[in-house]
């Protein structure tokens, strides 16, 4: 009896002093003065980390041809069916495709296509910021897809080099 | 009866030129708090806030309000027209028209009355108006609800604010704002907010929950009743809402400055040496420095603490706030009555 | 200055305007009960008009006693009506006959 | 005639043609409004009467508390505009007849003949120190102190017959305990308990 009588004396008290507020202003107040974590985007950016699973690349041997040799595993394990892949056998008798697609707005960018590429051909990128002025920029063609991989073929390269310990 | 009216004209331009004067500063005012309302919440919370617009952000108000100006005002096909566009300006004007009695300095006030306090009292009691038609007029239960909420709200915290005035009136012996400032000279020792600190805290908070901020912004819970009794709302109808939101913080807080703090009366009056040093300072800086400080206050709180449940702020209204000003009423009237000083003698 | 009978007038008309409410709107008792608040005020008037010009303070006094009753009558008016509109689902004067015989 | 002439009249003008609308308003929001602009005009009116306080009392509680409680009665129950309305026109003609002589009667006494102050000029022309507040105070807490506890004791009758009239208990709704809520201590929700090791 004595004992909740004194509870509610003691929580009367504090009540009315504001204790509990006060004690939340005053945290309040020294993150007023904390160094402030905003990152001005366009001109700043966050560094990104070489598995960031980014726009869809198709990459060459370092001799131009390309890796791809139509196997179509990427095609099979893609989620979203994102990937159409045709193929025909070229003069000198290896196997590569005529037509490699890939619907970005089907991508999920989950990176399966890269895990099951046994030639390491089809490669996600860094690339986070691009966009689609017209209809049917969305489907991305095997030229388009080779030359992003051509334009960043050393970044791609030094990220592979970097991650296979961990692969 | 023309040519009478005609020979008030240069009386009556020349209260216009005043009221223009009073209000310019602020509209000016209310565009820098919103301003700093976001820098000030940002810097809480690690963030840096709108720094693109002019330097550092400085122009950020005008941006927004160039775009407020220029936006479609959409009405809702059910509601009441009339109503819904009368409903903003009768919640700017009650915000607005009480400045009439607000002493800026020593001689700086538009209208000096009697019943000063009782009139900008009655003025911030007419507020509730806009709210309760704006949210009828517009025909949506969320802008009802907000508005029921909003309306009780205001009306309940009323009570507990004029008790803690009552206070007020007791300890200054006069309704004049002027008076009432003079009543408290000397040092910051003498003013009122340590003889009625409790007073002091009720009209504080009360002054919180009757202009529907936070923690006490529950009449616009964004996560229950979208926007409270302004949702239908849009471009220059919802900006007029906005800026009588701000307009009446800024009227509390200069309350306050010239309730409890002394106005415009240097905090180091008579104290020798210090007010020697100060008395450079017009009274106008030393009443703008209070009011920025409550005004800070505001953002302070809005940054600090979750909002209240319903019926923990009928609660706090009912249940603790007046049950303090009714037991510190008389304790004030026996400090006057035994003249205990340094307040009262 | 304004003469005392022009204030008088104002309140006669009021008095007598808000005579025609009541009766007109014996539908609505909230209306009705507005209408007593305007009888009050026409009142108040004359009482206020005539404080100013006998320079005699009491008729404001009295003004400030109807306030308070008027106040009170306007809780407990509204209470009944609320209560009226839970049990029986209409605030009509009409309707309210429950009594007779 | 000065400003003080021009604003009594467009007062009373405003006083009367809202009473109006609050009289013969289809929709009872709106007569509501109407009469919070009545109110407004009168104070207006009581202030060039030098009645200041009771002007700001008549917006403060008028205005402010009880009017605001008729609209939220009004708002919050839900009446039936279209039958309100039925019997208004049967009986108009008749009532505004009876309107129109209790009118005519009221500003006949007013005819200066019969009405001994009509000749009554303006008291006391009081300067600016005049406080009406403080002499309202000093006889209302004199002569009518008795008055005014009588008045305190009815509002606090009414406060309470209010409450008890409008308010109903919860019916099968579990309800929020603040008092429980706020008197928790954290011993009784958490028991901490250290395991035996074997």
């Amino acid at each position: 009896m004595m004992k909740t009588w004194l509870r509610y004396c003691k929580h009367y008290l504090n009540s009315l002093l504001l204790l509990e507020l006060f004690a939340g202003l005053r945290v309040t107040l020294k993150y007023l003065f904390k160094k402030k974590i905003t990152v001005q985007f366009p001109e700043e950016k966050t560094p990104i980390s070489p598995r960031f699973r980014g726009l869809l690349a198709l990459r060459r041997y370092p001799n131009g041809e390309e890796r791809c040799i139509a196997c179509k595993l990427c095609e099979a394990v893609c989620p979203a069916l994102a990937i159409t892949i045709d193929s025909e056998q070229r003069e000198d008798g290896s196997r590569r495709t005529t037509k490699y697609e890939i619907d970005m707005f089907k991508c999920i960018n989950c990176g399966f296509c890269e895990e099951s590429c046994p030639v390491d051909s089809i490669v996600v990128t860094p690339i986070q910021h691009y966009h689609m002025e017209q209809r049917g920029e969305n489907i991305m063609t095997k030229e388009k897809l080779l030359a992003i991989g051509d334009l960043y073929e050393q970044q791609l390269a030094a990220d592979r080099a970097e991650d296979a310990p961990y692969r | 009866m023309i040519m009478g009216l005609l020979e008030e004209l240069p009386a009556f331009a020349w209260i216009l030129i005043k009221i223009v004067a009073i209000l310019i500063p602020l509209l000016l005012g209310v565009a820098y708090l919103t301003f700093a309302e976001r820098k000030v919440i940002g810097y809480i919370q690690g963030r840096i806030g709108p720094n693109r617009v002019g330097f550092r952000g400085m122009l950020q108000p005008f941006a927004d309000i160039i775009k407020l100006v220029f936006k479609e005002i959409i009405i809702p096909v059910r509601s009441n027209r009339y109503l819904f566009f009368v409903a903003p300006i009768f919640t700017l004007t009650p915000a607005l028209i009480a400045w009439a009695a607000i002493p800026f300095a020593p001689n700086l006030i538009l209208a000096n009355i009697n019943a000063g306090v009782l009139y900008v009292f009655a003025m911030s009691s007419i507020a509730v108006y806009g709210i309760l038609i704006a949210g009828w007029a517009s025909n949506s239960k969320y802008a009802m609800f907000g508005a029921l909420r909003s309306a009780a709200q205001t009306i309940s915290y009323e009570i507990s604010m004029g008790f803690a005035l009552v206070g007020v009136l007791i300890a200054a012996g006069s309704m004049n704002f002027q008076d009432i400032i003079l009543a408290q000279q000397g040092s910051l020792l003498n003013w009122f907010f340590i003889p009625l600190l409790p007073l002091f805290m009720v009209f504080w908070i009360s002054g919180i929950a009757e202009t529907n901020r936070a923690p006490f912004d529950l009449a616009e819970g964004e996560s229950e009743i979208v926007a409270g009794f302004h949702v239908e709302y849009s471009g220059v109808s919802f900006a007029l809402f906005f800026l009588a939101e701000y307009a009446s913080m800024i009227l509390i807080s200069f309350l306050l400055a010239i309730l409890f703090l002394g106005g415009w009366l240097s905090p180091f009056e008579g104290i020798p040496g210090l007010d020697e040093w100060f008395a450079w300072v017009p009274g106008l800086a030393w009443m703008l420095l209070k009011v920025s400080f409550f005004l800070f206050a505001y953002l302070w709180l809005r940054a600090t603490f979750p909002r209240y449940r319903y019926d923990q702020l009928m609660r706090l209204g009912w249940k603790v706030l007046i049950p303090t000003t009714i037991v510190w009423i008389p304790v004030v009237a026996v400090l006057v009555k035994l003249n205990v000083g340094p307040w009262f003698s | 200055m304004i003469p005392l009978t022009h204030f008088l007038v104002v309140s006669a008309i009021l008095f007598s305007l808000s005579l025609v409410g009541v009766m007109l709107n014996r539908k609505n008792i909230i209306l009705v009960l507005m209408c007593i608040e305007l009888m009050l005020l026409a009142v108040n008037t004359n009482f206020i008009a005539f404080a100013h010009y006998l320079g005699d303070l009491s008729g404001q006094i009295f003004v400030f006693f109807i306030l308070t009753v008027a106040a009170a009558e306007a809780a407990i008016g509204l209470a009944i009506v609320v209560l009226l509109f839970r049990n029986r689902g209409s605030i009509d004067v009409d309707q309210m006959n429950q009594l007779k015989g | 005639m000065g400003i003080i002439d021009f604003i009594f009249y467009v007062s009373a003008a405003l006083v009367l043609g809202s009473a109006t609308v609050v009289v013969t308003s289809r929709n009872p929001v709106r007569s509501a409004l109407a009469l919070v602009l009545t109110f407004l005009a009168s104070a207006s009116i009581w202030m060039l009467a030098y009645a200041e306080f009771l002007a700001l009392i008549l917006i403060l509680v008028y205005v402010g508390a009880v009017m605001t409680l008729f609209l939220f009665v009004i708002m919050m129950l839900d009446i039936d505009v279209v039958t309100t309305r039925q019997r208004f026109v049967r009986y108009a003609p008749l009532v505004i007849a009876m309107g129109v002589i209790l009118t005519g009667l009221l500003l006949l006494a007013l005819k200066p003949d019969y009405f001994v102050f009509a000749h009554l000029q303006s008291a006391v022309d009081y300067g600016l120190s005049y406080s009406n507040t403080a002499e309202l105070g000093k006889i209302l807490y004199t002569e009518y102190v008795l008055a005014f506890e009588v008045a305190a004791v009815l509002l606090l009758v009414a406060i309470i017959a209010a409450v008890s009239l409008a308010h109903r208990k919860p019916r099968d709704c579990k309800t929020q305990q603040p008092v429980a809520q706020m008197m928790v201590d954290p011993k009784q929700r958490i028991r901490l308990v250290k395991p035996e090791r074997k």
